[in-house]
Formats: C-alpha cells, structure tokens, sequence
C-alpha cells in the first residue's frame, strides 16, 4: 500500500499495521530532512507531487516488491508540502518470515520511490537561495 | 497533422512555463515531440532521458503516439524520498 | 550503544534517540516472534542471555559499524525472558546522512548479533515439546 | 599439571551438566582442553567450532590457556535475534 500526505508521518502507527503472527523479521526505512546537501546548509524543504500518479506507480512498485521477494507486507507513505529539518519525508516498511527478504524488499522500494515516482523537492539554503534537488546533475549531463 | 493537447508542468517546468498547464496546438505524433516543440518554447534544456511523462493519467514511453484532446503531463527529474 | 532488557521494547521510543539534524537516513530491523519455526508450530519462545558479556560483544559490534559505513548513531537492544508470539526480541536503528550505509549498518549489527552475542532461544511448540535452537543443526555437523 | 577452576554452564550445556556451575581439578592447558574434558563427563556432544568460550568474562579463543583459578563460561551455539 502506498500513501501520499500533507501531515506528518507516524512510523509507529505504520510499524503496527504491518504486525503478523507469521512475521520474524520488520525492516524499516525513513527519510529525515537533513540540515546540509552537497555542502551547502539547508533550511527546510519543499516536496510537490502529483498525488494520482505518486500513489499508481508506488502501488506498482510495492507490488513488485511482493513477486521478488518472500514478504508478508510491505508499505509506503511519502510526504509532500513544506518540511522541517528532521522531519520524516518518507516511510518505508516490510514484514517477512526472515530478515533477508524484510531488508532486500526494503531496499528495493526505497529505491525505487526515488526515481520513479512523480515527486520534486526544493531546497532552500541557508543563504536565501532555494533550487530544485538534482536540477544540477540533469544539466550537467545535458 | 495538429494537434489539440492539454500540457500539465510540475516542479521546474512549471517555473519555466510560467503555468501550471496549457492547452496547445502542435504539430507532434509522440511524447518526445511534445516535448521537444515545448522545450524550445519555454527555453527549457533538461535532456529527455532525465525526465519522464504521463498520457491522460498513466506512465508513458517518450515514443507513445498522442491523439487529439490527450492530457500530457511533463515530469522533470524526479528526486523523491 | 547495546542494552539487554527483560521488558518490551519501545521501538518508538528507541528511534527518537537517533534523531540527529544531520541524518538524511534512518534504517531499523526487529525480530518478532513468529509462530512457526522449520515447519513446526511455536507457541512461544524463552531467551536466555549472558548479558554481561552480550553486552560487550554488542558494543564491539556497534564499534565496528562505526568503523565500516559513515553512519551517526547505531543502537541495538535484545530481549531476554520468555517472549510471546507477535513480541519484538531485538531491536537495530541506525541513522546516517545517507541511506546506502544505514542500510548496510543495520544489516550488519544484526548478522553479527546473531551469530557472536551469548544468547539462546528455546522454542516451545503447540505440542508441548520445546528445544534448543540451532541445536539440532549443530548435532547434524559433529 | 592440574588446575582448580569455576565453570559455568549455559542454556543446553546447563541440562547436560545438570548445573549453572561447578568447580573442578582439571589437568587442561587451554580453553579446548577444559571443552573436551568436561564434555566427556557431561556427555555432551556439540562440536567446538560450533561452540564459543569466555574466560573471567572476557570472549577468549579455543586455545587460549587458563590459569589456576580462572573462570570459564562455556557457550553452547548462540541463537540471538
């Protein structure tokens, strides 16, 4: 299941969804706001998404999470609006009857939600300055 | 042969475009086309290979053909998480 | 840090430790009891623990974690006592700039705890049987 | 020449020894001595490798020596997490 919101994540009340009698293994993942990105000194964030496609292409995702790997359930929830530093943008969990299947499936939608769903996030530096997350790279390979 | 498209803008094309959608009439067959004709426009230059797009609501290829009154949606590099 | 503990875990409570302005990433594992176990039904499970000793190994563990990934905080903290099904025996979080070596962090303190911490589990089954764990593996190799 | 020393037992190794602890007279040199001596006696049957040993309550090797006096704790096969 994946979930697109404007309010803060509460992992604790994820952790429980993802509860089962037959599950000996729960891996978790967030990502936190941090107060620095490529040496410069961010203030806070600003995440947009397109929230139909956001939630599609996760559901997509978590479900090919389910035919690699022996889990139980796996889920996401992402953020979007304006962050705090140390704020959660993103959640992910996985329950499984062993940890291997828990931690890889894990791994595999986070990495995925990174790239491919429709999701930006704007910096805003210390400075005043404020830029798109990447928007470097892209021209750099242009 | 012209056609009539809505073109939705996220993130920096949105900046770039200075709107949030548009409706267009362009003289594109695929996805690449549109954005293409529009990249110009809008004196956008991210390559097409870091971005992605969406065709009346569904994850599209950049070759996928578009018909008259499609809904496009341009996707700048994504960066979630 | 690694703590042993004869109460439940607060995997929440545990997190909150790890905040830090500078992490980017926060990856956890927990074990929980499950109710099967090589194809036989589980009842329940008692740990017994060393824990002056699992102590020790587990902050040389964690030491180690520090010295192979670019992690900020690392924490483990394992049950000892009887546990019943569905409870968290053991506990891993570990936040970091990035996710690649929370990750990796993570999984390793949990590999390691594994197979280094002097702990033991008896499993207890819906028949009434109970047994060392990994005992009859280790009988198969003598 | 034969040492005095506290040994400990844990989990299975406890049921087998019948006890947490016992002092003994062994003529062992090192950890895998006292190992093999006091398996015998309890008939247990874990391979060493399989095993781990403590002496006053730091993790040692198999072939660590023990002294006069010292503390072993005998760790059958660990099943943490």
């Amino acid at each position: 299941m994946m979930r697109m919101t404007e309010r803060p994540i509460d992992p604790e009340a994820l952790r429980r969804e993802l509860l089962d009698r037959a599950a000996g293994a729960y891996a978790s993942f967030e990502g936190w706001i941090r107060n620095h990105n490529d040496g410069r000194a961010v203030t806070r964030l600003e995440y947009e998404a397109y929230a139909p496609l956001a939630v599609t292409e996760g559901e997509r995702v978590i479900r090919e999470a389910h035919e690699r790997f022996p889990i139980l359930h796996a889920r996401c929830v992402h953020r979007s609006g304006l962050l705090e530093i140390g704020e959660c943008a993103v959640w992910v969990g996985v329950s499984a009857a062993h940890r291997d299947a828990a931690f890889l499936a894990c791994r595999y939608v986070i990495d995925q939600v990174k790239v491919r769903l429709p999701i930006w996030k704007k910096e805003h530096y210390a400075n005043g300055d404020s830029g798109w997350v990447n928007c470097e790279r892209c021209a750099a390979h242009g | 042969m012209t056609k009539t498209l809505t073109v939705r803008y996220f993130a920096m094309f949105r900046e770039h475009a200075g709107c949030d959608e548009e409706r267009v009439e362009l003289d594109a067959t695929t996805a690449a086309d549109v954005f293409r004709l529009l990249g110009d426009r809008h004196g956008a230059s991210e390559p097409l290979g870091h971005c992605k797009v969406a065709i009346n609501d569904a994850m599209a290829d950049w070759d996928s053909e578009v018909a008259d009154g499609d809904t496009v949606l341009l996707f700048p590099p994504v960066a979630g998480g």
